[in-house]
């Protein structure tokens, strides 16, 4: 009977180690992980992921095998429990010197990542787009020569004859050239600067190997900025409850080299 | 008093001693519900500082005449805090008629200040302002704030000339005895303290 | 006077008669198992949900005849539409947030066990306390309402982002009365909580009987004390956010609708309000409620497992409790992590991304403690025990991932992936669950007076333990690959190489899902044929042991209880009651 | 309860007087044409020192156990303070509003 009672600890150790070890692969192996990111602040976001692993896994680890070494051994004992020397102090120590310490740096390193992308202004002549997030698709928008964008009426708005932005280009010449187009293609290197504003709900702007997620917040236009290093074509898709359409609401980024930049954006002003 | 109180009312008179805490279970309920109060008005009048500061044009349409008002609503709230405090010294000295005559004139007070808000917010209808709508132009939010915040202490000052009413029959009936007098009197208090918030805010910081 | 003394009267002679004694009871022992009840029917509701989405997600025109029954717009011949996905997802977050963790861990059981662990009669205001129940059971009938309306449940999210959940019927499908009804239950539930958390914290401060000094509380006791005050404070928040977001439905207001709204070509006629508004005022509660959920569990723990390891916890009560205290009260400064991609001011970010990751410290020292607690002790590996292993287990498996969404760095690509789903899932969802399933394994024999099955027992917790981290383990590394939480179909490209996972998880899913039947089957039988309960089964020392099984309603029988020592007297085979004059063993 | 006779109804009264005293203060004030910032900042210390007055004299607290006032007083600012994080954003949505 006791022998069995003592079994349990000892599975459940077992249990919970291989459960670790397994864990660790996944993580170790990236059987799941970020795709190659192609963006000049991104790099800093993968090492902050990076040390961040490293902190947290160790932790994770050592956590689970302390947890099933010690019911490992203690299990169904008869004499008088002991408790550990030192007693708690030792412990609150670890956890306020070096955990403490631990997140503190992790927070200082990571907060340079997110200032490179938040708190840094656009490069100047960054190409300036215009994002319009609706139920359930993206539209964007390039200034066209003028390098000005239209002003928005959204009483104007209306699907039917294309005015997804609710410009208004007989009677505002800004508004003329500009160029509306249903997915987005950037020049390879050249600093970009977007302008998100949504026309109904929240939505978001996901691209994973941009490294970068931010909300459309109705009523504000928000910029993002950021700058492609890789040419290829990549998927912008919706990260924020925006309705029954939310799991199909998806567009494409292409980054394009100058040249067939130049050409693609060309083309849409025709097809205006 | 105190003492023989707290062993009856913690529901075992045998077995309970005087509480641990000091004071009295009813007293102490009060004040946890005061503090939550406090934390669900404050979040309104967060909400409208927030609604305030983010809103390019907000119309201000208080003449002085509804500063007027609004002083006079502030005074009568003020006095009848005073007489629930009469109410309660009376109730505490075993005097139940002068003790009953005041939570009578605390309940009039307070209907009296039931009734010039409400004339305060008729008066602004007459003008065509709205939850949702603003007849100057400005911000739509200004109705929205101040018709939720001064409707939610409204809505306090009635409830609590209503549990004023029951406490009174109790006592009359000698069902309650002056602690229940002494917890009513802590929420009255509280309805005229959240009245010093909404009065400037509202009223003082809309004025024209 | 009248309620006082009429509870006094009460409690003297128990109520007669079906009513007075099993539904509008005033015995905090009813309501207790009133609540416990309530969210065990609502776990297997909110189960039942999401095991419909996930056999949606992995096989999405897999047939569900009940759903075609349910819901002929939502699942046409039982086949999921994406929006009734969303609302059974909105459901499933509401159900098992509100009315099962925050409901059974701190209302259940706290109801039941608090007042007998003070040594008091009953709750401080039994009246008030009723009321709440029952207040609750209405908000979850207005919840449960939603899915036999025409246009079905909420389709927002258990968040309810506004302007989603503020427009109206032009926002979708739900967004008309699913959703009013929606903020209407939520409204109800706050006041009951509200309601509940004064009651606790009142009986608490005054109703502890001679001898129980604050130091001598059970450490469940401490763990529901805190939560109440948290609770207090939070609910009070939610409750303005619930009523503005019902004006700006109901009174056309715009609180959290901004200017130039299309819906269908169709702009909106309101103007000026802000969403980030309501994440602020949503947030300033939703992250204390995650502490809401959990501190009792940390509290039902630290309370099991000393007396299964037969020795008080390391640093006895002082240094578990101050780390919840710490919890409960940083988990007021750090809610804006949740909307570092949301559109805030990237500054604040920084703002509330300290306190956020600061509030590891007192976490790891509760990890720490329990884990260092097991060092030389003499465990006894009782289903209670091992749930409180598993608790330990999971919480540290969860609370790992809060380094990476804590940082506003890391979660500009981890938010909204199913990285944060598994994150949440594993510290409050499951960690809260495991630490329920200890209490109702340790507190059964004491509630019903016989023992559960403990081959039965050990059953569902092996199956548990292991299914759960198939499940959430892999939702949580899925989330690194970018796979997007709140997903009806897998359109994207990158999220169709991770189908075979979604197939893995979802036949995992359905597994543990039918694990807990063996539970519900074991509380059910043990019921009418478990073997009869000791009156201290467990060889505990708290006061809840130190009465009959169940205990009487008046929960002593009139005995004056005084107590003289702490609650964790246990050293080995020996161990001393509270309320025992003899030496103290364990010297705390 | 004995602790409620530390003060006689004659200076309640006085208290009452003392605090509309204060409003009326506060009214004269919003009609000096200060900047609003420093109108609110002005209103907000009064209404706050009224406030302390009220909880203190009228719900004398300041005659209860201090154990209460140590109940209430910190749960409550600490929630209030905190609450005031969410300001910063009221500006973002001033500043970056879509349609100027």
């Amino acid at each position: 009977m006791h022998g069995v009672k003592t079994m349990v600890g000892k599975i459940f150790a077992v249990v919970v180690v291989l459960v670790t070890l397994v864990t660790a692969y996944c993580v170790i192996a990236h059987v799941w992980w970020m795709p190659v990111d192609i963006s000049m602040h991104g790099p800093k976001i993968d090492n902050q992921i990076e040390e961040t692993m490293v902190v947290a896994g160790l932790l994770f680890i050592a956590g689970q095998i302390v947890l099933a070494a010690f019911v490992f051994l203690y299990g169904g004992g008869r004499g008088k429990p002991k408790q550990i020397p030192g007693g708690a102090k030792p412990l609150v120590v670890f956890a306020f010197v070096i955990v403490g310490l631990e997140v503190l740096a992790l927070s200082a390193i990571g907060s340079q990542a997110w200032g490179a992308v938040y708190f840094a202004p656009p490069e100047p002549g960054s190409l300036h787009i215009d994002v319009q997030a609706g139920q359930f698709a993206y539209y964007f928008r390039y200034p066209g020569p003028d390098g000005t964008f239209g002003a928005l009426h959204p009483e104007l708005i209306n699907e039917g004859n294309q005015n997804f932005f609710g410009i208004d280009p007989d009677h505002d010449p800004d508004a003329k050239d500009d160029i509306v187009t249903a997915e987005i293609a950037v020049p390879v290197n050249k600093p970009i600067l977007l302008t998100l504003h949504s026309k109904d709900v929240g939505h978001s702007f996901y691209v994973r190997e941009l490294r970068i997620q931010q909300d459309f917040v109705p009523g504000l236009s928000l910029p993002v900025h950021f700058t492609a290093t890789q040419t290829g074509r990549y998927e912008i898709v919706c990260t924020q409850l925006c309705g029954l359409g939310h799991y199909n609401m998806k567009a494409y980024l292409s980054v394009l080299s100058q040249a067939d930049f130049d050409d693609w954006l060309k083309k849409q002003a025709a097809m205006q | 008093m105190s003492q023989t109180e707290m062993t009856i009312t913690v529901g075992h008179d045998v077995i309970m001693e005087a509480s641990p805490y000091g004071i009295d279970k009813k007293k102490l309920g009060m004040w946890i519900f005061i503090v939550s109060d406090a934390c669900t008005f404050g979040a309104f009048l967060f909400a409208y500082g927030y609604m305030r500061i983010g809103a390019p044009v907000w119309g201000t349409p208080f003449g002085f005449s509804s500063i007027l008002n609004g002083l006079l609503m502030t005074a009568v709230l003020l006095s009848s805090s005073l007489t629930m405090l009469a109410a309660v010294r009376a109730s505490q000295e075993n005097q139940k008629e002068s003790a009953n005559k005041w939570l009578g004139i605390t309940m009039l007070l307070g209907s009296i200040f039931a009734v010039l808000h409400l004339r305060e917010w008729f008066h602004l209808f007459g003008e065509g302002w709205r939850l949702f709508s603003n007849p100057t132009g400005g911000a739509v939010q200004f109705g929205a704030t101040f018709f939720s915040v001064t409707g939610l202490h409204l809505t306090h000052v009635v409830t609590g000339v209503i549990a004023l009413a029951f406490v009174a029959r109790g006592y009359i009936q000698g069902r309650y005895d002056q602690s229940h007098i002494e917890t009513a009197g802590l929420y009255w208090h509280f309805v005229d303290l959240v009245w010093m918030f909404v009065f400037p805010f509202m009223y003082l910081m809309n004025a024209r | 006077m009248a309620q006082t003394s009429a509870h006094a009267v009460a409690h003297h002679a128990p109520p007669q008669g079906f009513i007075r004694k099993y539904v509008f009871s005033v015995d905090h022992k009813v309501i207790g198992i009133q609540y416990l009840t309530l969210s065990l029917v609502s776990a297997f509701v909110g189960m039942a949900l999401s095991w419909a989405m996930r056999l949606h997600l992995a096989y999405p025109d897999f047939h569900i005849p009940l759903l075609g029954w349910l819901a002929p717009n939502g699942a046409p011949n039982g086949v999921m539409t994406p929006e009734y996905y969303l609302s059974l997802m909105t459901m499933h977050g509401t159900i098992m947030a509100f009315f099962v963790l925050t409901a059974a861990p701190f209302a259940g059981f706290g109801n039941f066990m608090l007042p007998i662990q003070v040594g008091a009669a009953d709750m401080a205001f039994p009246r008030l306390n009723m009321s709440s129940f029952w207040v609750t059971f209405v908000g979850f009938l207005l919840a449960a309402s939603t899915f036999f309306i025409p246009d079905g449940p909420p389709l927002s999210g258990w968040t309810a982002y506004a302007p989603l959940s503020a427009v109206g019927p032009v926002a979708g499908p739900g967004q008309g009365w699913g959703q009013t009804l929606w903020v209407l239950s939520i409204a109800c539930f706050c006041i009951a909580s509200l309601l509940g958390a004064l009651n606790f914290i009142v009986t608490t401060l005054d109703l502890r009987t001679k001898g129980l000094t604050m130091s001598r509380l059970p450490l469940s006791t401490w763990g529901w004390f805190i939560d109440a005050w948290v609770s207090l404070l939070a609910f009070a928040v939610l409750l303005p956010c619930g009523l503005l977001l019902a004006l700006d439905r109901l009174g056309g207001t715009s609180f959290f609708i901004p200017a130039g709204l299309v819906f269908n070509d169709q702009l909106q006629p309101h103007s000026g309000g802000s969403p980030l508004l309501f994440q602020h005022l949503f947030w300033f509660f939703g992250h204390p409620e995650v502490y809401i959920i959990i501190l009792p569990a940390f509290g039902i723990v630290s309370h099991i497992l000393p007396t299964f390891i037969r020795k008080p916890l390391v640093g006895g009560w002082r240094v578990i409790t101050f780390s919840e205290i710490a919890v409960g009260m940083l988990s007021f400064v750090v809610w804006g992590h949740h909307m570092f991609v949301s559109g805030m001011s990237p500054y604040m970010a920084m703002v509330f991304s300290v306190p956020t990751l600061l509030i590891t410290i007192p976490s790891v020292i509760a990890v720490l403690i329990w884990v260092f607690s097991l060092y030389g002790a003499n465990i006894r590996f009782d289903t209670p025990l091992l749930y409180s292993l598993g608790f330990i287990s999971l919480f540290i498996s969860g609370g790992i991932g809060g380094f990476f969404l804590a940082q506003p760095s890391t979660d500009s690509y981890l938010h909204a992936t199913s990285f944060v789903v598994g994150h949440f899932h594993f510290t409050m969802g499951l960690s809260a669950i495991f630490a329920t399933f200890a209490g109702f394994y340790y507190w059964y024999p004491k509630m019903f007076g016989r023992m559960m099955n403990e081959t039965l027992g050990k059953l569902h917790f092996w199956l548990s333990f292991v299914l759960v981290y198939c499940v959430f383990m892999t939702l949580q590394l899925t989330g690194f690959a970018g796979a997007v939480r709140r997903y009806s179909a897998f359109v994207d490209d990158f999220m169709i190489p991770l189908i075979p996972a979604q197939k893995f998880m979802t036949v995992c899913a359905l597994l543990l899902g039918a694990t807990q039947f063996i539970f519900l089957f074991n509380a059910i039988w043990s019921r009418f044929k478990g073997t009869r309960a000791s009156d201290n089964p467990w060889g505990a020392t708290t006061l809840e042991w130190d009465t009959t099984s169940p205990p009487p309603f008046d929960n002593f029988g009139g005995r004056q209880l005084i107590v003289h020592h702490g609650p964790m007297e246990y050293d080995g085979e020996d161990s001393v009651m509270q309320t025992s004059p003899a030496a103290s063993v364990a010297g705390t | 309860m004995s602790s409620n006779h530390e003060l006689g109804m004659s200076s309640y009264v006085g208290i009452g007087v003392g605090l509309m005293l204060i409003v009326t203060v506060e009214v004269i004030l919003t009609y000096q044409h200060f900047a609003p910032r420093t109108l609110l900042f002005a209103l907000l210390c009064l209404a706050c020192l009224e406030a302390y007055i009220a909880i203190m004299y009228l719900m004398h607290v300041k005659y209860e156990r201090p154990i209460l006032y140590w109940t209430i007083f910190p749960a409550t600012l600490f929630v209030l303070v905190f609450l005031c994080y969410l300001l910063p954003d009221a500006f973002r949505m001033f500043n970056m509003r879509l349609l100027k």
